[in-house]
């Protein structure tokens, strides 16, 4: 008989503890956050990153760093209990003043008068960031959180309707070497603007929603590489590589009032936070309306969704429509502001951009995607201005794609969880329902 | 029609591409025959085996024009170090990105999100660490056309890209057919709570998937590095049309991704003679949804290592 | 004992599945676990064989606690699982599926799948024909052959007679029976009390995840409640 | 209940830190001290990071580089007034850069700003500037679009993407002599703007053109590389049969289709234009592939020829890397913002640079700096190199050249 029981050697035995693979992980984590913010290398000195960063004192800092986290890791594990009794010690003094509907008003409309007033005493770059970097980006996240959080659909193509919004604002303005039947301001051209991305997003959604969760996501990463190379290509149409320049800013002319958008960015900011409180209503009321609980159905379990009389493309191409729809008019908006749109800004960085800005706020969340673009877009403006561990832009996607994956491995539901979304997660992890749209795997399981 | 004055060039350069396709859409078919996932950060481990050979080679040729017999052994000392390149970056990513969540048995659209995460994160970091500039592979031959076959130009490259790519595709055809570990990596695809029934460690074979995928990209990596040269961001666009190919030839089918590769491969330099060469991406993704649309399991169909 | 279960409990979230379970098995015997569906019968074989790991308890396999251990190394203990529905690997042959059976052991097998062919001479007939391609009996001589190729020394069997005709079920029987002394003990979850109980030397009735009753078989099989409950409509298969 | 709204609060206070951020990050930009010589400020916007990041470096350098020996009083002489330099970083991308007009421009003491450095960069913050009256000169946006829409404040001291066209190609046919080329450009902004000068100008001249266009890996940094198209393209240019091609965009792509093209067999002539003008356009390429390669720039580069020398090594000094694509003009557009400072004197506005600059004449390192109207430089050069030996080597003016 060969079926001898393994024995396990020491090595092995400390290896397989928890707790010593935990503290190798933290300080293996230690170790790569200090290469990642070490000093740079060179085709020519391909190790000198690695050197300049690990065989420096600095590294001393990573490796502490590392071993602090293994032991507030192995602590909260081993006083798990402890820990949930003081933070809801903490928390309950917000928790008995937040249910009275009063004091939640009170609250929105601080948060409503603080984002109307702070801004003016902002100097205008910060002004400008805060339209450009900021606002446009916190509504581009609440859109693809439809998809992604409502819907459970991974879109990697956001892009391509944003491109579709900021070209029809320069073709209804007359723009691009195309020109429309008549020129419409870009302020009256926001509703055809808003038509024309969410009819590209029901075209690109029909076939291709009926796919399976991850062809879904090639599909549209492929759909916003191809807007990018048409942009770029179709010298004739979009003004090519060159790009769109001199579209003009929005201009109210209406009922006696007339007002004019202009350099300011204020105005934007101000448009901006109207709208996003316009959409953020309509996509809260919607959350917890029929198409709401159609999609949380879908998430749940797509084929009971569907054997229960639910429509589940009608519901998807929906999604997938109004998010279109969103980053169209984010498009429009700062075309318009800028007078210019150029293809080489249309990349897929910029789709997997908003991505990271609604997985680190929280999937389903509004809250959550809202201050998730907020945040990430503000820190590397701050970073530029005061880095911190040798921060350089350049390596900002490098960031990002690391906190995509501590994200998922330690907080998949954000951070300013939905609640509905945090359970299904947890649910779907003991093997009941899905949590994503992603569709059942047609693996060969009998 | 557009193409038929350079019709057999084109075939030709086709075929190159499509090896290397192949290669790397047989990394895509493995991972997803065991996982049900696409390895989105499969590009990445391309990337590395391109680096990783330049390294290598630049260490053991320098600036020196190896001839004869030496050149046949750099081209081996080359793909092998971009195979272990590539089989140490997906061992790795399947360790850190994708393990801690399989544990947890949680969403896959939690590994697809991981999966770009680990995406952004390798090239980023090559990016940081090796420069942005791309670096040229030290070449362990003089590049020049070697025959000419229905008046098409054979370059060296080419036939060193096909001999390579062949070997490859034969040797991970018979392992995935033949041997324990092929036999446990498709009884994993099949059914991996039977398997691991059977005695299958399933942890360990997952490993060992990602392993043989990472060798092949990482070997194309460097086969796709010899006359074009490394640079981080080298992995995205050949990764996505490797993938199409992998559609094409139906997700989790070995010799389906090896016949999309092909095809694919083809089809496009076909395709960009009758268009620019800009739209070429676009003739590639119109085929991928084309293909989705029309019949999304492929030409083969989907499933891993039928045997014969 | 060669296999005890001591104070076992499972929960699927916060879903107790089995709790204070416990049950023994001495070298040798078959023993069967009755129940209605959701009773926790199949979850009992899947935390023998380590596909689920339990919240509480203990299971000792030859006074070895393996109630954390992974499945792979369960398997290499000696413990073989014929898992619920079969589950031929279905693109693999006839031979291929066996061999699987041994895939933990290094070195020649010729003897074993010759045995096997012996067992179930069915099988030699398909030996190059895709599992995915035969009938629901022959799969299931299949799954049990598999499990055998491991030369366990306890056999967990999971409803070997579902889904199948009643000629077929009798032969499944009656080849268990021959695997019986050949000396490997057999733990034996049925839906077919009656046949179970013929067969099996004891028996464990599971309700809700706790053990009600256990017995010999003889003695469950005169039960009025066991009889009432479980052999009600298939005591008589004809 | 309490967990819905919970879930609003967190947002504010996490808000509340992010624009707390903001706040202090203001208090920095609000310090100018007073001293009896006024002190004016000349800002550089340009990619400080980001994919573009070494561009926008060779650049800032040389903006400070001569900055520091005006006010030591090298360049000029004793000058009425204190220089102090500025750089804000756009990344080369045109949404970045608004902000960081905003704040050039919120800085009272910025009389003038060298940048921004690309045109797309351009294209979004120039209404801003020209709203401010602040006047820009431009190292290196050669988008022709720039110049027609009537910023009075937008100068550039390199030639547009028209002049450098119709330039290569007057060489090419009248030089050369030939009648058929086969022109590639690589989608960006900057080659498409070219080679469309270049094809138009070589058919006026009797030439016959094929036209290609095969995207490129966005100016050899960033963006998704797509390097394995050439050997299908390489493959039609050796079909068409034509002697030359002339590629316009950067040297990293050039240097795998020139790669691309060798191998397959073909022996016309390579040209392209100063995206390539770079070193590494023939370590990329090799030294065997590259040599014979015509490129040409409306710039005398630094690194081959004999000007300055002086600049040269004290850019160096004070960069620690040696100058670059685009740090001659930088330094140029500098000196001539001070030249003109000079002429106004000691209180000098941001309206009266902008008059002065339409008027200055200055003898820069690559060439004597005077506007025509639109802000576009006067009588531009172009100038032809080769690559021989591994080396870049200048051929001269194309009108010398072509005599």
């Amino acid at each position: 008989m060969s079926t001898v029981a393994p024995r396990v050697p020491l090595v092995r035995r400390v290896w397989r503890s928890d707790d010593a693979r935990r503290g190798f992980a933290c300080v293996a984590g230690g170790l790569v956050l200090a290469v990642m913010t070490g000093p740079s290398g060179s085709g020519t000195a391909p190790t000198s990153g690695f050197t300049g960063s690990l065989f420096h004192v600095r590294v001393v800092g990573f490796v502490l760093f590392g071993l602090v986290l293994w032991g507030l890791i192995t602590a909260r594990s081993r006083y798990s209990s402890q820990v949930r009794a003081f933070s809801a010690k903490v928390t309950a003094a917000p928790r008995r003043l937040l249910p009275d509907r009063r004091v939640r008003r009170v609250v929105y409309l601080a948060v409503l008068g603080f984002a109307i007033y702070y801004p003016t005493i902002l100097n205008s770059f910060w002004q400008e960031v805060l339209v450009d970097q900021i606002g446009v980006y916190v509504l581009l996240a609440i859109g693809l959180n439809v998809v992604v959080g409502y819907a459970g659909l991974l879109d990697l193509g956001y892009v391509a309707f944003y491109a579709i919004g900021a070209y029809s604002a320069a073709y209804w303005t007359g723009a691009l070497p195309i020109h429309p039947l008549f020129h419409l301001n870009p302020f009256y051209a926001i509703p055809l603007a808003i038509l024309a991305a969410m009819f590209a997003g029901v075209l690109l959604g029909v076939p291709t929603l009926r796919l399976r969760g991850d062809y879904l996501a090639i599909v549209t990463l492929g759909a916003g590489e191809i807007i990018q190379i048409v942009a770029t290509n179709l010298q004739g149409v979009t003004g090519g590589a060159q790009g769109v320049i001199g579209i003009p800013h929005f201009s109210v002319h209406l009922f006696g009032i007339r007002y004019s958008w202009g350099l300011d960015s204020l105005p934007y900011y101000y448009l901006l936070l109207g709208f996003v409180v316009i959409v953020l209503f309509a996509f809260r009321s919607l959350e917890n309306s029929r198409v709401g609980r159609a999609w949380v159905a879908i998430r749940e379990d797509e084929v009971a969704a569907e054997s229960a009389g639910i429509n589940v493309l009608k519901y998807k191409v929906m999604a997938f429509a109004i998010g279109a729809s969103t980053s169209g008019f984010a498009g429009m908006l700062e075309a318009s502001k800028i007078s210019f749109v150029e293809p080489s800004d249309l990349t897929v960085q910029f789709s997997i951009l908003i991505l990271v800005l609604v997985i680190f706020g929280g999937m389903g969340s509004l809250p959550g995607a809202i201050v998730g673009a907020a945040v990430l877009q503000w820190l590397p403006q701050f970073l530029r201005i005061h880095p911190l561990f040798g921060f350089q832009q350049q390596d900002l996607y490098m960031y990002l794609g690391a906190l995509l994956i501590v994200m998922m491995i330690f907080r998949p539901e954000g951070i300013i969880p939905s609640r509905r979304r945090k359970r299904e997660i947890g649910l779907a992890e003991h093997g009941v329902g899905h949590a994503d749209a992603m569709g059942h795997t047609s693996g060969p399981v009998s | 029609m557009c193409f038929t004055q350079n019709f057999w060039n084109l075939v030709v350069s086709g075929l190159a591409d499509g090896f290397l396709y192949a290669l790397i859409a047989i990394g895509y078919t493995l991972v997803y025959g065991v996982l049900q996932l696409i390895n989105f950060a499969h590009s990445e481990v391309f990337m590395s085996g391109g680096f990783a050979s330049y390294f290598i080679l630049n260490a053991a040729i320098g600036t020196s024009q190896p001839h004869g017999i030496a050149s046949v052994g750099f081209l081996a000392l080359g793909t092998i170090g971009g195979g272990l390149g590539g089989a140490v970056v997906a061992f790795l990513l399947e360790r850190v990105a994708y393990r801690p969540l399989r544990r947890r048995n949680a969403p896959r659209l939690a590994f697809l999100i991981s999966a770009i995460g680990a995406s952004y994160f390798i090239y980023n970091l090559a990016g940081k660490e090796f420069g942005r500039n791309a670096l040229e592979i030290p070449s362990p031959f003089t590049n020049g056309p070697v025959f000419t076959i229905f008046g098409a130009t054979v370059q060296t490259v080419y036939i060193v890209v096909a001999v390579a790519a062949v070997i490859m595709l034969v040797l991970v055809d018979r392992v995935v057919a033949t041997t324990r570990l092929g036999k446990g990596i498709r009884a994993v695809a099949q059914d991996a709570e039977t398997a691991s029934l059977m005695g299958v460690n399933i942890d360990r074979v997952i490993s060992q998937t990602f392993i043989i995928g990472g060798v092949l990209g990482g070997a194309a990596g460097f086969l796709f590095g010899l006359p074009f040269g490394v640079v981080y961001t080298m992995g995205f666009t050949p990764a996505l049309k490797a993938f199409t190919a992998a559609v094409l030839g139906g997700v989790g089918n070995i010799r389906g991704a090896m016949i999309g590769g092909l095809i694919l491969g083809i089809a496009e330099n076909l395709g960009v003679a009758c268009t620019q060469a800009s739209w070429r991406d676009v003739v590639a993704f119109g085929i991928l949804v084309l293909v989705l649309l029309i019949r999304p399991t492929g030409i083969l169909g989907e499933q891993l290592g039928r045997a014969a | 004992m060669l296999l005890e279960l001591v104070d076992l409990e499972v929960r699927y979230g916060a879903i107790p599945a089995l709790s204070a379970m416990s049950l023994e098995i001495a070298e040798g015997e078959i023993v069967t676990l009755l129940g209605a569906n959701g009773a926790g019968k199949t979850t009992t074989l899947r935390s023998i064989s380590g596909l689920h790991h339990p919240a509480r308890g203990r299971i000792l396999f030859e006074g070895r606690d393996i109630a954390t251990m992974a499945p792979h190394h369960v398997m290499a203990l000696g413990i073989s699982h014929s898992p619920e529905g079969r589950r031929i690997f279905p693109r693999m042959s006839v031979t291929e599926n066996l061999e699987m059976g041994a895939y933990r052991r290094r070195g020649a097998i010729r003897e074993d799948l010759d045995r096997v062919f012996q067992l179930f001479p069915v099988l030699g007939e398909r030996k190059r024909q895709p599992g995915g391609t035969l009938s629901g009996g022959e799969q299931q001589m299949l799954a049990i052959g598999r499990a055998l190729m491991s030369e366990p020394r306890l056999l967990l069997l999971d409803e070997p007679s579902m889904g199948l005709a009643p000629l077929i079920v009798r032969e499944i029987f009656s080849i268990i029976r021959e695997i019986r002394a050949t000396g490997t003990t057999i733990l034996l979850v049925e839906q077919n009390a009656t046949q179970a109980l013929r067969l099996a030397d004891r028996g464990y009735v599971l309700e809700n995840g706790r053990i009600v009753m256990s017995d010999t078989a003889g003695s469950l099989l005169a039960d009025p409640r066991v009889r009432a409950a479980y052999l009600g409509e298939s005591a008589a298969p004809a | 209940m309490n967990r819905i709204t919970l879930r609003f609060v967190a947002p504010v206070a996490a808000a509340a830190v992010a624009l707390a951020g903001v706040g202090s990050a203001q208090v920095a930009a609000a310090s100018n001290a007073h001293a009896s010589t006024p002190t004016y400020t000349i800002a550089y916007e340009g990619p400080l990071s980001g994919g573009n990041a070494q561009l926008g470096l060779n650049m800032k350098f040389a903006v400070q580089l001569a900055i520091s020996q005006a006010n030591a009083g090298k360049t000029f002489g004793k000058l009425p007034f204190k220089l102090k330099f500025l750089a804000e970083d756009d990344q080369g991308s045109a949404t970045q850069s608004p902000a960081a007009a905003q704040a050039v421009i919120s800085n009272s003491s910025v009389v003038a700003v060298v940048g921004p450095a690309f045109s797309g960069a351009t294209k979004a913050a120039e209404p801003l500037y020209h709203a401010a009256n602040l006047a820009t000169v431009s190292p290196s946006a050669t988008a022709p679009a720039l110049a027609t829409q009537g910023w009075s404040n937008f100068f550039r001291v390199v030639a547009d993407d028209n002049a450098q066209g119709p330039g290569d190609a007057t060489y090419v046919v009248k030089k050369l002599g030939v009648k058929k080329i086969y022109t590639v450009d690589d989608a960006s902004a900057y080659a498409v703007g070219l080679v469309g000068a270049f094809d138009a100008k070589a058919k006026q001249l009797g030439a016959t053109v094929t036209h290609q266009e095969a995207p490129g890996t966005t100016q050899c940094q960033a963006g998704t590389g797509n390097v394995q198209q050439y050997g299908a393209l390489a493959t039609q240019i050796k079909g068409s049969g034509d002697p030359v091609t002339f590629y316009a965009g950067y040297y990293c792509d050039f240097a795998l289709l020139a790669k691309a093209l060798r191998a397959d067999g073909y022996n016309g002539q390579l040209m392209s234009d100063d995206g390539s003008l770079d070193p590494h356009y023939v370590s990329e390429a090799g030294a065997s592939v590259a040599n014979g390669t015509l490129l040409s720039c409306a710039c005398t580069n630094l690194t081959s020829s004999k000007v300055d020398t002086t600049f040269a090594s004290q850019f160096k000094k004070l960069a620690g890397f040696p100058v670059g694509t685009y740090s001659a003009e930088a330094y140029d557009a500098t000196n001539t913002i001070i030249k003109a400072m000079e002429k106004i004197g000691a209180h000098v506005k941001r309206s009266a640079l902008v008059k002065g600059l339409h008027k200055v004449v200055y003898a820069g390192l690559t060439k004597t700096v005077h506007f025509q109207p639109d802000g576009n430089i006067a009588g531009s050069t172009v100038y032809i190199y080769q690559v021989k030996n591994g080396s870049i080597v200048e051929l001269g003016p194309v009108a010398k050249l072509v005599g």
